[in-house]
C-alpha cells in the first residue's frame, strides 16, 4: 500500500513540500504562510501546511506524518529550537531536504536557515534607542513586556541589552509576562503605576505591542513610547500617532516565498548556504507610510 | 450551627471577646479565601506604596472586569455541577462579532445586542446537547472550546477586525462620572448574578440540581430546562464580557480570551464553590477574581522577573486556600 | 361509596427487561389511608414512582378522578396534588433546612424575590405542629437522618396535597415521632386527603390503615379492607407466600466474659459520662428517643466522634480508637443507620459491597482472588435472600431493603467480636428480618458480642439480652432481661422513672 | 447485563444472529466512545490512503506513547473524584530533570531512576496536601502547574538542555524487535495500570474512595493513605512520560508538554470515566488517547487546513461521545 502510494505520486510527478509552522494564530506567521502558498503555486508544488500552535509535541508528530506521507521537503519553523532535532535528523537519513525557517535550529542534518537574524535585529533597535537618548540627553528607564519562554523573543531582548551595555543613560527593568494582548495590556497598565514617568516600553513581538499600544492609548500616556517588533497596520499607526517611537520590521511573506525557493533547489540537489538572512528594516515616523498605506 | 455553638460558649466566659470573635467570624466565613485575600492585600501594601492607591484599585478592578464577568456566569455552571471550557472561545467569538458587525456599519447598540444574542444561542445550544444528550459538560465544553474557535478563526482569516468607533472604545475605557464603564459593567453584571442565584427561584433551582438532581426531579423542577437556561444564560453574559474585552482592545481578535476560561473556574473555585457542584456564592467568586487580579498586578509593581512570577503566583494561591483551610478544620474540630 | 381518585390500571414496569412490575392494578378512594405491602423487592416503591411519574410506566393506565393522564412525570403530578414522601430521602444538604421544607416551590414577594423572611417563619410553624426542634436556617448537611426525614413530612405537608404517598416515612423514627406522624396521617385522612401508606412494620398497618393492598414479586395479590385482615400473621402470610413461624429467632446462648468496657464517655453537648459493658455472646439493645445519642455511642466507639473524656476498654484493655481503621483491628464491625450516605458504594455492584472491608481475605499474591470474593458473596445472597439477578449488578438498583441485607453481610463476613448495628432493619420486610435476627442470633452464639441501636421497641424486646436507654445524651438506665418491656423503655426514654 | 437480556431475547428466535449481535455489543461496550472509535478508524481508512498502513498505525501509536502513559496516571487521579492540572508541567519537570542529569554525567539508568523518584516525589507532596489538607485537587494542581513550570523554567533559564546521547535518544525513538521502544513502554505502564486498577485492593480502593469517601472510611480504608498513594504513583508515571517525550526530542525544554493535561484529562473522559470519580477504566482511556491520536493523524495526512482542524476536530469530538450516548439511552430503555 505504501509503496503504491509513492509510485502514485511519481506518476503525476507533482512535488510535496510539507511545512510545519509555529502557530497561524499571528499575523506575522499568516504572512509567513501567505508568502509560502504564493511561492508554491508560482513553482507548481502542492504544499501542505501544519499548525502545531505553539506544541512542541504537536510539532514533532506532524513531522512524522510528513515522513508517512513522504513529501519530497520539509519547511520547519520550530517551535523549539532543540526538540525538533531527533525528527528532523530522522527525516534528513531518509533523504528528506531540511529547510528551517525564523527560528534557528542547530544541527548537521539543516540545509539551510531562512529568517531574520532576530538578535542582531534587537540589536538595531538597541542602538537605535541609544541615539536617540544620546541626542535627548537625559536618563531613561526602559520596561520590558516579552514572552520570556520564546526562544526568539529572548534573543531580541539579549540583541538589544547588547547594544546598551556599559551605556548608563538606560536603565532596564526586569521582563515582565506579556504575550497575547490583553494580559500586555494589563501589564502595562501596572507598569504605569508603579513607574507612571517610565520613558520606554520594550515590547518583543507582535501582540505584546498592540497590547502595550491599547494601555497607553487608553491612559492616553504620549509621554511613554513603545519600541518592538513587528509591524501591523494597527501599530503603524500607533507610530503616525507618536504612540510607539520606532520598530523592526522582518518580512515574514519574503521569508516565506525564499523558503519555499530554497526547497526546491534542495530537492534539486543543490547546495544550499547555511543561512539565508532576510534583512529587517527599523520602521519609525519618517518611513512608515513608505511601507504602510493609510 | 456550629458557630452559633461556639460562640455560645464563648458568651458565659468574656462578654467582650464575642462581638469581635463573631464579627471576624462573619467575614471569614463569606468565601473560602478570605484571610489569604486580606492578608494579600496587606501584605501588598505594605510593601509597595504604589498598590494601596485609588488610581491603582481603579487599575485593578478595571483589569479584573472581564475575567469577573466571565467569572459570574462560570459560578451559575459550576453550581449546577457543569464546566464550560469554552468561555475563552465565546469572548473570542463574541469579540469578533461585535467588531464585524460595526465595521460593517451596524449600529452599535445594535450590535451589542446581536452580540449578546449570539452568545445566548452559543449557550442554549450547548446546554440542551448537555441537558438532552447526557453528554459530560467536561466534554461538550471542551469540543466547543475548538469548534468555536475555529469559527472566530475562519471568520476572520486569522487577522483582528480593528474597530477604530470612539464610543465603542468608551466600554471598555471610558468613564461614568470617576468610574470606569467597564466596572460599572461589572458591578452590574454581578449584583444580577448575585441576587439571581440567591434570592430568586430559578437560582435555588441551580443550586439543588448542582446538589441532587434527582431530588430536584421529584420535586418538580424541570431539570433540563432549568440546566439549558443556565448555559444559554451563561453564554449571553461570556459575550458581555467578550465585548468588554473588544473595547478594551479596541479590536476584535481570534486570540483575545483563549486560555481565560482556566482563570475563571479558577477565580469560581479560589471563591469556595464546589467543583462538584451544589455549592457557591458569587460573593465568594469576586473574590477568588480580586486574588487573581491583585496577584498579577502586584507582582508587575514589585517588578518581579517573569520566571518567578510563575513560581510566587502558584505559591499564594495554595497559601491563601491553606490558610482557610486551617480556618475550616479548626472549625469543624471545636 | 366515593368514586376513586385515582386508578391504575394493568401497570407493567420492566428495567432493562427484567420486570419489577407485572399487571398491577390499584384503586385509591379520597379520604382513606391504603396501605401497600410486600417484601423487600416485591415493587412497592416501584409501582409509587409511577404514580408520581418519577418512572415512566411500560405498559398499562393510569387515571385521575376517571380521567386518564397520558404522560404522567414529577412536575404533572405535582400539578395534580400528588405528593410523595420517597422511600430514599430527597434532601439538597446544601440548601437550608427550610429550603428544603419549600424544594421547588419557595414563597417570593411581589419582585419574584426569595421571601426568606416567610419561609422560615412558615418552617418553624409546621415544625411547631409536628413537635419537632429544628432550625429552619440550619444547613441540611448538618441534621440527623431522623431529621431529614421529618423534613419530608414538613414538606409534604406544605404542598397541601390531595393524594401523600409515604413511602416508609418511620423506617428511621423512633416511637415519639412515630406517634406524631401516625397522628399526622388520622388529621390529614379526616381533611379528605387521601394516602398511601407503605410500611414493614406491621403495627402501624393496622394502627391508621382502612385497606391494604398487597404486592408479591411484583405481582397484584389482593386488596382488602383491613376489618378483614384477622392479624398481623394472615397478612404477612399474604405478603411471604408461608407461614412464618416466628419473627425474633433468638437462640438463648450462654454469655461470656465481659469483652468491651466502656466508662465515662463523654463528649460535650452530645454525650454525658456514659457507662456500660457488654459481654461475649451477649446482644445488648440501645433504645431511646431521636437524637438521644445513641448513634453517637456508636460512633465514638468506631473511632468516628472524638470523645472529650472516658475509656474504653476490650477485654479489660484499654484501647485508643482513632478512626474506623483501629476500631476494625480490634475486630468492631458496624452497619451504619445511613445506609446511602455512610454505607454504599453505589456504582459500583453488589459484590463489590459485599466485599469491600474484606478484600484482605480474598488477596492472594497481588491479586484479588476474585473466584473466592464471588462465592463469598454468592453464599452472603442465599443466606440473607437478597434479591438481585446476579451479584454483578449495579447496587443501586436495588430495593432499599435488599441493600440494607448487603450492607449487614459485609459487616457477617468480617467476622467481628463486636458488631454494632445501628438501626439494622431500616426498610427491611417482616420475614427478611427474621433472617437477619437469625443470622444475628447465630453470631451471638458464636460468641460475638452484639450491640444493637433499634427504635422498633418490638425488636429491642425480642432480641435483647440486656437494654440501656439513652436520653438526652445520658444513659437514662439499663434494663435487665425480664426488666425489658415496651413500658419500661418508654418510660425512661421519656424521662420517668420504673417500677422494679 | 443487558447484552445478555437482550441477546436472550434474539436467541430464540435466530441462533446465527446472536453470536454477531453479541460480538458487536461485547466491542460496544468496553469504553464509552467505542462506537465513534469505530467510525473514525473506518472513515480514516477509507478517505486516505495513506492513514491504513503497518507503517502509519505504528506511527500513530508512537505518537500517542506520552498522551497515553500520562492519561493512565489520570484515570487513576479522576476515579478519586481528583483531578491534575499540573501533569503538563511535571513533563517539562521531568523532562528537564532526566536531561540535566544526564549532562552532568549521571548514568542514564540512574538519571532515569532518579527522575522517576522526583516525579514520584512531586506527587505525593500533592497528593499529600490535598489529602491531609483539604485543599480541592483542583487548586492545588492549578498552583502547582505554575510552580512547576517556574521551576523548569528557572532551572534551565529558558533554554533546552539538549542531551546528544544516542542511548537515551532510544527511549523515545528507537525499536525492541520490530516495535518502538515507546510502544512497548506505553504498553507495560497500560497494563502495569489496569491490574493495579482492576485486580488488586489497591485499585478498589481508588473506586470506592472516588464514589463515597466516607463508607470508604467507614470500612478501614486509609483513604489519606490512598489518595497520597494515587497522586504519588502518578506523579512517578507522568514522569516516565516526560522521559519517553524528552527521548522523543533529544532534549529537555520546559516548554515541553505545556498544556498536554488537558489532552490528557479529554483522552480519560472520553474514554468514559466519570469526571466526577468512582468509574472508569484504562481500556476506556486507551480509547479515548486512540480517538484523539488517529484524529489528529488523519487531519494532518489529509492536510485539512488548521482553522478547519480547529472545528473538525470538535465535531468529531461530539460526535463519537454523541453516538455512545444514543446506545446507552436504547439500553436504558430497553
Ligand atoms: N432503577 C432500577 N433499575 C433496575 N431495577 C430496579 C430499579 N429500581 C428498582 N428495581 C428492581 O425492581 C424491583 C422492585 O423494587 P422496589 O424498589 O419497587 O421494591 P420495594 O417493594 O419498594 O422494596 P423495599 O421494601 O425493599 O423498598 C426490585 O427487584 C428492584 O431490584
Ligand atoms: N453533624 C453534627 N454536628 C453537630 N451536632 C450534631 C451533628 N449530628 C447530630 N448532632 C447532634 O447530636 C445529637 C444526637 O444526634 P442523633 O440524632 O444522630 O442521635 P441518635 O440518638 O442516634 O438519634 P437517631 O439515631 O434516632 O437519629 C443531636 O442533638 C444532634 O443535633
Ligand atoms: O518567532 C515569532 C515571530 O518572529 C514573530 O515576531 C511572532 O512572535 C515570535 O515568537
Ligand atoms: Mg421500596
Ligand atoms: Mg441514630
Amino acid at each position: 500500500n505504501v509503496e503504491k502510494s509513492g509510485s502514485d505520486k511519481k506518476e503525476d510527478g507533482k512535488l510535496t513540500i510539507g511545512v510545519t509552522t509555529a502557530t497561524l494564530r499571528h499575523q506575522f506567521f499568516i504572512d509567513i504562510d501567505n508568502g509560502m502558498k504564493k511561492a508554491a503555486e508560482e513553482a507548481g508544488v502542492e504544499l501542505l501546511v501544519n499548525d502545531p500552535n505553539l506544541d512542541l509535541a504537536k510539532q514533532v508528530s506532524s513531522i512524522e506524518d510528513y515522513m508517512q506521507k513522504k513529501v519530497d521537503a520539509l519547511v520547519v519553523l520550530a517551535v523549539d529550537n532543540a526538540g525538533v532535532i531527533p525528527v528532523i535528523e530522522e527525516a534528513k537519513d531518509k533523504g528528506i531536504p531540511i529547510i528551517t525557517a525564523d527560528a534557528v535550529v542547530e544541527s548537521e542534518s539543516v540545509d539551510t536557515f531562512i529568517g531574520t537574524e532576530n538578535y542582531e535585529a534587537g540589536k538595531q533597535l538597541g542602538e537605535y534607542l541609544k541615539n536617540k537618548v544620546e541626542a535627548d540627553g537625559k536618563e531613561v528607564e526602559v520596561a520590558v513586556v516579552t514572552h520570556e519562554q520564546s526562544f526568539v523573543q529572548k534573543q531580541r531582548l539579549e540583541g538589544l541589552k547588547e547594544a546598551l551595555k556599559g551605556f548608563d543613560k538606560v536603565k532596564i527593568l526586569n521582563s515582565q509576562p506579556g504575550y497575547d494582548r490583553q494580559k500586555s495590556m494589563a501589564t502595562v497598565e501596572n507598569i504605569l503605576q508603579a513607574n507612571p514617568h517610565v520613558d520606554y516600553i520594550y515590547a518583543t513581538a507582535e501582540n505584546s505591542v498592540l497590547g502595550a499600544l491599547a494601555a497607553l492609548e487608553s491612559a492616553n500616556n504620549k509621554h511613554t513610547k513603545i519600541i518592538g517588533f513587528d509591524v501591523t497596520d494597527e501599530a503603524a499607526e500607533g507610530v503616525r500617532e507618536d504612540y510607539i517611537l520606532a520598530m523592526i520590521q522582518q518580512q515574514p511573506s519574503k521569508i516565506g516565498e525564499e523558503s519555499i525557493k530554497a526547497a526546491l533547489e534542495a530537492i534539486n540537489g543543490k547546495k544550499l548556504d547555511k543561512n539565508i538572512s532576510v534583512p529587517v528594516i527599523l520602521i519609525d515616523k519618517e518611513n512608515v507610510d513608505e511601507h504602510f498605506k493609510k | 450551627m456550629l458557630k452559633n455553638n461556639s460562640s455560645s460558649i464563648e458568651m458565659s466566659q468574656n462578654n467582650k471577646n464575642i462581638n469581635w470573635k463573631n464579627t471576624l467570624f462573619v467575614i471569614f466565613d463569606k468565601g473560602s479565601t478570605t484571610i489569604g485575600l486580606a492578608l494579600l492585600f496587606i501584605i501588598m501594601s505594605i510593601i509597595t506604596t504604589d498598590f494601596l492607591t485609588v488610581d491603582n484599585l481603579v487599575n485593578v478592578m478595571r483589569q479584573s472586569s472581564v475575567l469577573c464577568i466571565m467569572a459570574v456566569a462560570m459560578t451559575f455552571i459550576i453550581i449546577t455541577g457543569g464546566i464550560d471550557l469554552s468561555a475563552g472561545s465565546q469572548l473570542a467569538v463574541s469579540g469578533v462579532a461585535v467588531s464585524g458587525l460595526i465595521v460593517a456599519g451596524v449600529p452599535i447598540p445594535l450590535a451589542i445586542l446581536l452580540t449578546i444574542i449570539i452568545g445566548g444561542l452559543i449557550g442554549l445550544f450547548m446546554g440542551t446537547v448537555i441537558s438532552t444528550q447526557n453528554i459530560p459538560p467536561f466534554i461538550v465544553t471542551l469540543a466547543m472550546l475548538t469548534i468555536l474557535s475555529g469559527i472566530a478563526f475562519v471568520y476572520t482569516e486569522g487577522t483582528p477586525i480593528v474597530v477604530s468607533d470612539a464610543v465603542f472604545r468608551e466600554i471598555g475605557r471610558g468613564f461614568i462620572g470617576p468610574i470606569p464603564t467597564a466596572i460599572v459593567i461589572m458591578i452590574i453584571v454581578a449584583i444580577i448574578g448575585h441576587l439571581l442565584l440567591s434570592h430568586t427561584r430559578f437560582g435555588r433551582y441551580v443550586y439543588t440540581i448542582g446538589d441532587n438532581e434527582e431530588a430536584a426531579r421529584l420535586c418538580g423542577i424541570n431539570v433540563k430546562l432549568v440546566k439549558t437556561s443556565v448555559y444559554a444564560f451563561g453564554g449571553a453574559i461570556m459575550a458581555i464580557a467578550g465585548i468588554v474585552l473588544a473595547s478594551r482592545l479596541s479590536s476584535g481578535s481570534p486570540n483575545a480570551g483563549t486560555g481565560s476560561e482556566l482563570d475563571a473556574i479558577a477565580a469560581v473555585v479560589l471563591g469556595g464553590t464546589n467543583l462538584f457542584g451544589g455549592e457557591g456564592k458569587i460573593s465568594g467568586t469576586l473574590m477568588g477574581v480580586a486574588i487573581i487580579s491583585i496577584l498579577n498586578n502586584g507582582l508587575n509593581l514589585l517588578n518581579v522577573s517573569s520566571y518567578n512570577q510563575l513560581m510566587i503566583k502558584g505559591v499564594v494561591i495554595l497559601l491563601a486556600v491553606w490558610l482557610n483551610s486551617i480556618k475550616a478544620r479548626r472549625k469543624a474540630s471545636v | 361509596m366515593n368514586s376513586p381518585i385515582i386508578e391504575l390500571k394493568h401497570i407493567t414496569k420492566s428495567f432493562s427487561g427484567v420486570k419489577a412490575l407485572t399487571d398491577v392494578s390499584l384503586t385509591v378512594h379520597p379520604g382513606s389511608v391504603h396501605a401497600l405491602v410486600g417484601e423487600n423487592g416485591a415493587g412497592k416503591s416501584t409501582l409509587m414512582k409511577i404514580l408520581t411519574g418519577a418512572y415512566s410506566k411500560s405498559s398499562g393506565e393510569i387515571f385521575y378522578k376517571g380521567e386518564k393522564v397520558e404522560n404522567m412525570d414529577p412536575k404533572t403530578s405535582k400539578k395534580l396534588g400528588i405528593h410523595c414522601i420517597y422511600q430514599e430521602l430527597n434532601v439538597a444538604n446544601y440548601l437550608t433546612v427550610a429550603e428544603n421544607v419549600f424544594l421547588g416551590s419557595q414563597p417570593v414577594n411581589k419582585l419574584g424575590l426569595i421571601d426568606w423572611k416567610q419561609m422560615n417563619q412558615t418552617a418553624k410553624e409546621i415544625f411547631a405542629s409536628l413537635q419537632i426542634n429544628l432550625d429552619p436556617k440550619q444547613m441540611a448537611k448538618d441534621i440527623s437522618i431522623a431529621q431529614k426525614q421529618m423534613i419530608e413530612i414538613a414538606r409534604a405537608i406544605s404542598q397541601d396535597a390531595k393524594i401523600l404517598i409515604m413511602d416508609e416515612p418511620t423506617s428511621s423514627l423512633s416511637e415519639r415521632e412515630t406517634e406524631i406522624l401516625l397522628s399526622l396521617v388520622t388529621e390529614l385522612k379526616n381533611k379528605g386527603v387521601s394516602i398511601l401508606y407503605i410500611s414493614h412494620r406491621m403495627d402501624e398497618i393496622f394502627k391508621v390503615c382502612d385497606t391494604v393492598t398487597v404486592l408479591r414479586d411484583g405481582k397484584y395479590i389482593k386488596s382488602l379492607p383491613m376489618s378483614e385482615v384477622k392479624d398481623v400473621d394472615s397478612l404477612v402470610e399474604l405478603m411471604v407466600n408461608r407461614k412464618m413461624e416466628s419473627y425474633f429467632n433468638k437462640i438463648e446462648v450462654p454469655i461470656g466474659e465481659t469483652i468491651l468496657d466502656v466508662q465515662n464517655l463523654s463528649k460535650t453537648g452530645v454525650l454525658n459520662n456514659i457507662n456500660f459493658n457488654l459481654r461475649s455472646g451477649e446482644i445488648l439493645g440501645i433504645a431511646g428517643l431521636v437524637g438521644s445519642g445513641r448513634t453517637e455511642i456508636a460512633q465514638a466507639l468506631f473511632g468516628m466522634l472524638k470523645k472529650d473524656a472516658g475509656e474504653i476498654l476490650i477485654d479489660n484493655k484499654k484501647v485508643e480508637i482513632k478512626g474506623p481503621s483501629d476500631a476494625i483491628k480490634l475486630g468492631i464491625g458496624f452497619v451504619t443507620e445511613n445506609r446511602k450516605e455512610t454505607g454504599l458504594v453505589l456504582k459500583q455492584t453488589v459484590r463489590d459491597n459485599i466485599s469491600l472491608p474484606n478484600l484482605r481475605k480474598y488477596t492472594t499474591n497481588l491479586f484479588i482472588n476474585k473466584k473466592a470474593e464471588k462465592k463469598e458473596s454468592e453464599d452472603y445472597k442465599k443466606k440473607l435472600n437478597i434479591k438481585t439477578r446476579s451479584i454483578e449488578q449495579t447496587i443501586s438498583t436495588l430495593s432499599g431493603g435488599n441493600q440494607q441485607k448487603a450492607i449487614i453481610s459485609r459487616w457477617m463476613i468480617q467476622e467481628p467480636r463486636i458488631l454494632i448495628l445501628d438501626e439494622p432493619c431500616r426498610g427491611v420486610d417482616v420475614g427478611a428480618k427474621a433472617e437477619i435476627f437469625a443470622q444475628i442470633s447465630k453470631l451471638a452464639e458464636q460468641g460475638v458480642g452484639i450491640i444493637m441501636i433499634s427504635s422498633e421497641i418490638a425488636e429491642i424486646v425480642g432480641m435483647s439480652d440486656r437494654t440501656i436507654v439513652m436520653r438526652e445524651g445520658t444513659l437514662a438506665g439499663e434494663l435487665e432481661k425480664d426488666m425489658i418491656t415496651s413500658d419500661n423503655i418508654l418510660k425512661l426514654a421519656f424521662g420517668g422513672g420504673i417500677s422494679a
